[in-house]
């Protein structure tokens, strides 16, 4: 057992930050996503990380970075459907009849990958039918509330259940980064801005926000990290409560963490200048995907003896 | 200890619903939230109709034209209005809500005259300059200078966080008058003439992409002397003056706005959890909206809201994210368009906690003001520490 | 509308503070309750503040102030039964069959009012059988795990669901003096206890717990004159949620806040000492009384539009 | 990054099971709680079998008679222990997690030879003394005195919080050497006999109706000067040397016990929300005991768990009040019994936010020392104050 990252390991993580910071600074990531974000993404590796034999927790320690830079576009999607569909892919769960239906990045996207009960199909993004908000939540995400989704072809030799999964460990550790983003973010801000003639981050009630802030940041990493780890090697562990257990405390990290960053910036949080609501947005956004947080709970709850 | 309401209180309820009724249905469509024209339009023509009908200035003095209505007249208004939907105070909110009642209570006869009817009548609009990019909690630690000259003080410095800073023909402007003295001790109270040569005004985008406010830039502008209000170097006090109009209603309008969300909320809560944490937030509004009756009661007794109105803001804005919080758990993502008012509103009350005293300062003053515990210290000057 | 304690209730207050901190300081309410407790509370009249003529809104100031003191006893039953029974009177709602049912201060009761379906009923105390708990969570409550509850005759005139509302009417003020006197007793020691060379309570983390504790007990109390005046005078308000809503309220607060008192007391809060943990106990107690703080959430959300 | 035990961690985990399987079945009943010379003769008992079986001192250096084993092998020590409801450290606590370790690292060769072999074998038995009645938080804050007097320290003072104090033979003693010293200067870390003249030692009774703790009220005790353990004021560092031999497994019991308590409570919960919480609290407890294995990890590689270790305690603590508190929700009245598990637990880690670094302490050190925010001030002294 070493439970912690190899050198490797370290060594894909800077890499994949050095290349966030380099080609994704916060007016990079506001111009929000496109073709051409996919495929300077794609040239980093990011998405054939699985295709080129890294492992689930090598791909989560990518999201994180990715998280942490809050990069726009349907990165999850990019991964499960590397090589599988042409042009960007996005994707959804098929929706319970009558439910809303709602595609991210719809416009952007080649095709969508439907996630059934038994299976993943694939519709030609031009085949799916349906409106764009005109003020998606968040401003990055463009979403459409889909009218007409055709039932699509059987994208075969994908496994429906492990694509469900891998999202939710993909997701949670996209939120995991923005989590660690928000408290960075937020730590600065409280260095550096002064009130009563001192920084806001010597008094305890800032402190104290930070530092708890910190602790979900860093719980919800490990919990990420032993969720891919047991995806790679499923005997270590009960691989369902660990993805949910994750995702819970990522998501519940990503949007406390987010909040706890507008907070701490004051009224510059409240403005669109400062990044902290991009990640509040987002963190929004995210909880949606591959489980939201109660339903990760209830799961967890059910894995536990008498508990279904 | 009673919640009935008196007959006189009943006899203005009923008056009003049924002048509200005649009123709102005349109304024209209420404008986009940043066509600043139209609204400055909409909202001076509902403070003209209240005028007109006598509830203007709710709390002001009649001899200003205000209708001098005890607390619970107050509140009854607020809580009619709200429940009815009619228009917010909206662009009159600084010159009703601050400004007026300022120069009521510490204004010249002249000051007075030139401004206070205009105010109740919706002919003028105020905008707020108070905080500072870097005087924001520490508000008293403001660094905007007004160097007098002549008949004149000349001020110099940047304002922000200015509510309808687009708009106001007139600006509450607190400014240092004595940078020697100790920092509440130099700060004074000015009318401040939004045309006067020198003042730049810049929108501030929001996290709900409008701009509610501004920021404002002051380069030498020469302010004639008889705009200050009170005594020079008094404006922390002056300033301080405009809560005691509130009586305990201030936040009539939102609980009852918050209310609403929640009964509009119930039926899309199906989750059992989701559904006691919404039985919670609807007690703790219930509980709040006796306090406000506790604090109006009060106020009419003493003239004071005593505790209640120092823990309103924070138990509210706490409840209100709680509120918000649950409705976005609620709505998930089949209604994540801004547009959506449940989303609006969680986007815009994250401010609640904010605005107006964070609640980390809020517990300062709970802390320290009611329950006595020992201010923070000052730090050492840089320099001098240890 | 006066929604303030009028000149007379101020009076009655006082004088029922003044009766607690002269004859139960905290060496008297240690000794715990007995049938002198009763007699000599009977005789301040707080139990006959009904039959007297008061109002609910006056007997829950009054039981505002036992709760402050943390005065022992079935102080509930005794207004509830007062002058109906003889002796010391206890109760307890019935038992679904199969549940455990507990009752309190049994060995000190005369009766025991059980509280049915429909009506209110009375069973000799000593035809109660019943183990009772060697150890009690709170050491001031004698429990009797009742084995044998006969089925008792029906009080005449007593109207069951007027003595569930207004059991929690008492129960939930009870509960807010506990909550104010934690906040009191937790500010005193912090004022007084110097850590790092100044009062600790002069820290923002001890000053934030103690105003957000101060802020939930106001809040409930505000919630519980509420519930009482509606009690009086039910054209008012909703009288279920008004009641439901006070009784959750304060038992958050109740509880909550003897946590922050222990929390601010540190090492000694967790020492027997100290009062700190005679309120967290007793706070647990009431809690399980007249309605649990879920049970009320749930009915207050059953009270809002298409809420059942 | 991998979760997979080594064949050699496989081989030591099967040894011990085997062990443990043989040996539990042929312990005396577990003595009653507030029966001390039972305890103390049921506690040592199982050090020395383990001693015997070559799992005493599982951190401690082989020369020492310790097992010297890897991190992951404590870290299977102490989950196996604990699953198999073996018993636990007990009153070896401060002997060999503490005492026995600072005289390692710190002690002379006399001293580590009269204490170190008998602590191990479960021949003595130690207590702790450090805090004081005005030093809680504030250890450095402490004033017991230790003055050199020919060749023994006079030592004056009041002690509380004393683990075990009432059976300890020896004591490890905090005292001021140099009261003139900056406060984390002036203080020496003594071995303490207890059966000094002028010790007294006096129970605390604890929430839980027991006595767990002790004052120690300590009157011109003459303290041979042999007993001085590291330098003359250096005993701020001697006494934190202890942490490092941890390696990440100090809460493994603790986790281990929770998670039980969470698989026991789970077919109590049927109120769906209350389910929630406990996936919740669960969710909580996976991912501290995956930090746990993070810091196993990292301090066999590095020698110290880094932030990891920093923040568990903080962790661990909040997310045992959780669950305590549901299981208070959930069992309702129907086991108010103190003797009922849950109570009791629910009592018992109410000191987990307070003992050993209150939560509030813990956030300053996470926030001062990982993110780097700025110290709090030191207050102006008495008298000084602006």
């Amino acid at each position: 057992m070493h439970f912690d990252l190899t050198d490797d390991q370290e060594a894909l993580r800077d890499g994949i930050r050095a290349v966030c910071q380099g080609r994704f600074p916060s007016e990079r990531v506001r111009e929000g996503f496109d073709r051409e974000t996919f495929d300077a993404l794609g040239e980093t590796g990011v998405f054939s990380l699985i295709a080129d034999g890294f492992s689930w927790a090598d791909a989560s320690i990518a999201f994180e970075e990715l998280g942490r830079a809050v990069v726009p576009g349907p990165l999850v999607w990019g991964v499960l459907a590397h090589g599988l569909v042409d042009g960007v892919p996005t994707g959804l769960d098929r929706p319970a009849p009558g439910a809303p239906a709602m595609v991210e990045h719809l416009a952007a996207a080649g095709a969508v990958l439907v996630l059934d009960a038994d299976a993943v199909r694939v519709v030609p993004a031009d085949a799916v039918a349906g409106v764009a908000l005109d003020w998606p939540l968040d401003p990055l995400t463009p979403v459409t509330r889909v009218t007409d989704l055709p039932t699509g072809e059987v994208l075969a030799g994908a496994d429906v259940t492990r694509w469900r999964r891998a999202g939710a460990v993909l997701t949670a550790a996209f939120q995991v980064g923005m989590a660690h983003a928000c408290v960075e973010q937020a730590t600065a801000y409280a260095l550096d801005r002064r009130q009563f003639d001192r920084p806001v981050g010597s008094f305890q009630a800032i402190k104290h926000l930070l530092a708890d802030a910190l602790v979900r940041a860093e719980v919800a990493r490990t919990a990420v990290h032993a969720a891919a780890v047991t995806l790679d090697d499923p005997e270590v562990g009960d691989l369902d409560r660990a993805i949910s257990g994750a995702k819970l405390l990522a998501g519940e990290a990503a949007l406390k963490n987010a909040k706890a960053s507008v907070q701490v910036h004051g009224g510059m949080g409240f403005t669109w200048e400062v990044d902290a609501h991009l990640y509040l947005k987002r963190a929004w956004v995210t909880n949606t995907a591959f489980g939201a947080p109660d339903a990760c709970a209830d799961r967890v709850a059910a894995t536990l003896p008498g508990g279904a | 200890m009673d919640l009935r309401a008196s007959p006189s209180d009943e006899a203005f309820r009923a008056g009003l619903r049924a002048w509200l009724d005649a009123t709102l249905a005349t109304l024209p469509p209420e404008p986009a939230r940043d066509d600043w024209p139209a609204r400055v339009a909409y909202d001076t023509d509902w403070q003209k109709r209240l005028f007109d009908a006598g509830y203007a200035g709710m709390s002001w003095p009649r001899e200003y034209g205000g209708r001098d209505a005890p607390p619970s007249e107050q509140l009854i208004f607020l809580e009619e209005c709200s429940n009815a939907k009619a228009p917010y105070v909206g662009v009159n909110f600084v010159g009703t809500l601050h400004a007026g009642p300022t120069l009521i209570a510490e204004g010249t006869d002249a000051q007075k005259a030139a401004h206070v009817p205009k105010i109740l009548r919706g002919d003028e609009v105020w905008c707020q300059c108070f905080s500072e990019p870097d005087a924001g909690s520490d508000l008293a630690g403001l660094t905007t200078r007004a160097e007098r000259d002549g008949d004149h003080y000349v001020v110099t410095g940047r304002k922000i966080w200015c509510s309808f800073g687009q708009i106001g023909e007139f600006g509450e402007l607190l400014a240092r008058t004595d940078p020697t003295a100790p920092k509440h001790k130099g700060i004074s109270w000015f009318i401040l003439p939004m045309d006067l040569p020198g003042i730049e005004v810049r929108p501030i985008e929001t996290i709900l992409g409008s701009s509610e406010f501004c920021e404002v830039f002051l380069d030498e502008v020469r302010v004639p002397a008889d705009c200050l209000v009170g005594a020079e170097n008094d404006g922390w006090r002056v300033t301080n003056v405009t809560l005691s109009f509130e009586r305990g209603t201030a936040f009539v309008s939102e609980m009852v706005d918050a209310m609403r969300m929640a009964v509009e909320l119930a039926p899309h809560v199906h989750d059992p959890a989701d559904r006691r944490e919404l039985g919670h937030v609807v007690a703790e509004f219930d509980a709040l909206w006796a306090l406000t009756k506790r604090n109006v009661s009060r106020a009419a007794r003493t003239g004071d809201t005593g505790l209640g109105g120092m823990l309103m803001k924070l138990a509210y804005s706490e409840a209100r994210d709680r509120l918000g919080e649950l409705s976005m758990r609620v709505l998930d993502r089949g209604v994540f368009d801004v547009h959506e008012p449940f989303v609006e509103e969680r986007l815009r009350t994250l401010s609640l906690t904010i605005a107006a005293g964070t609640s980390q300062i809020q517990r300062n003053i709970v802390g320290e003001r009611v329950l006595g515990l020992p201010r923070e210290r000052a730090w050492p000057a840089p320099g001098t520490e240890g």
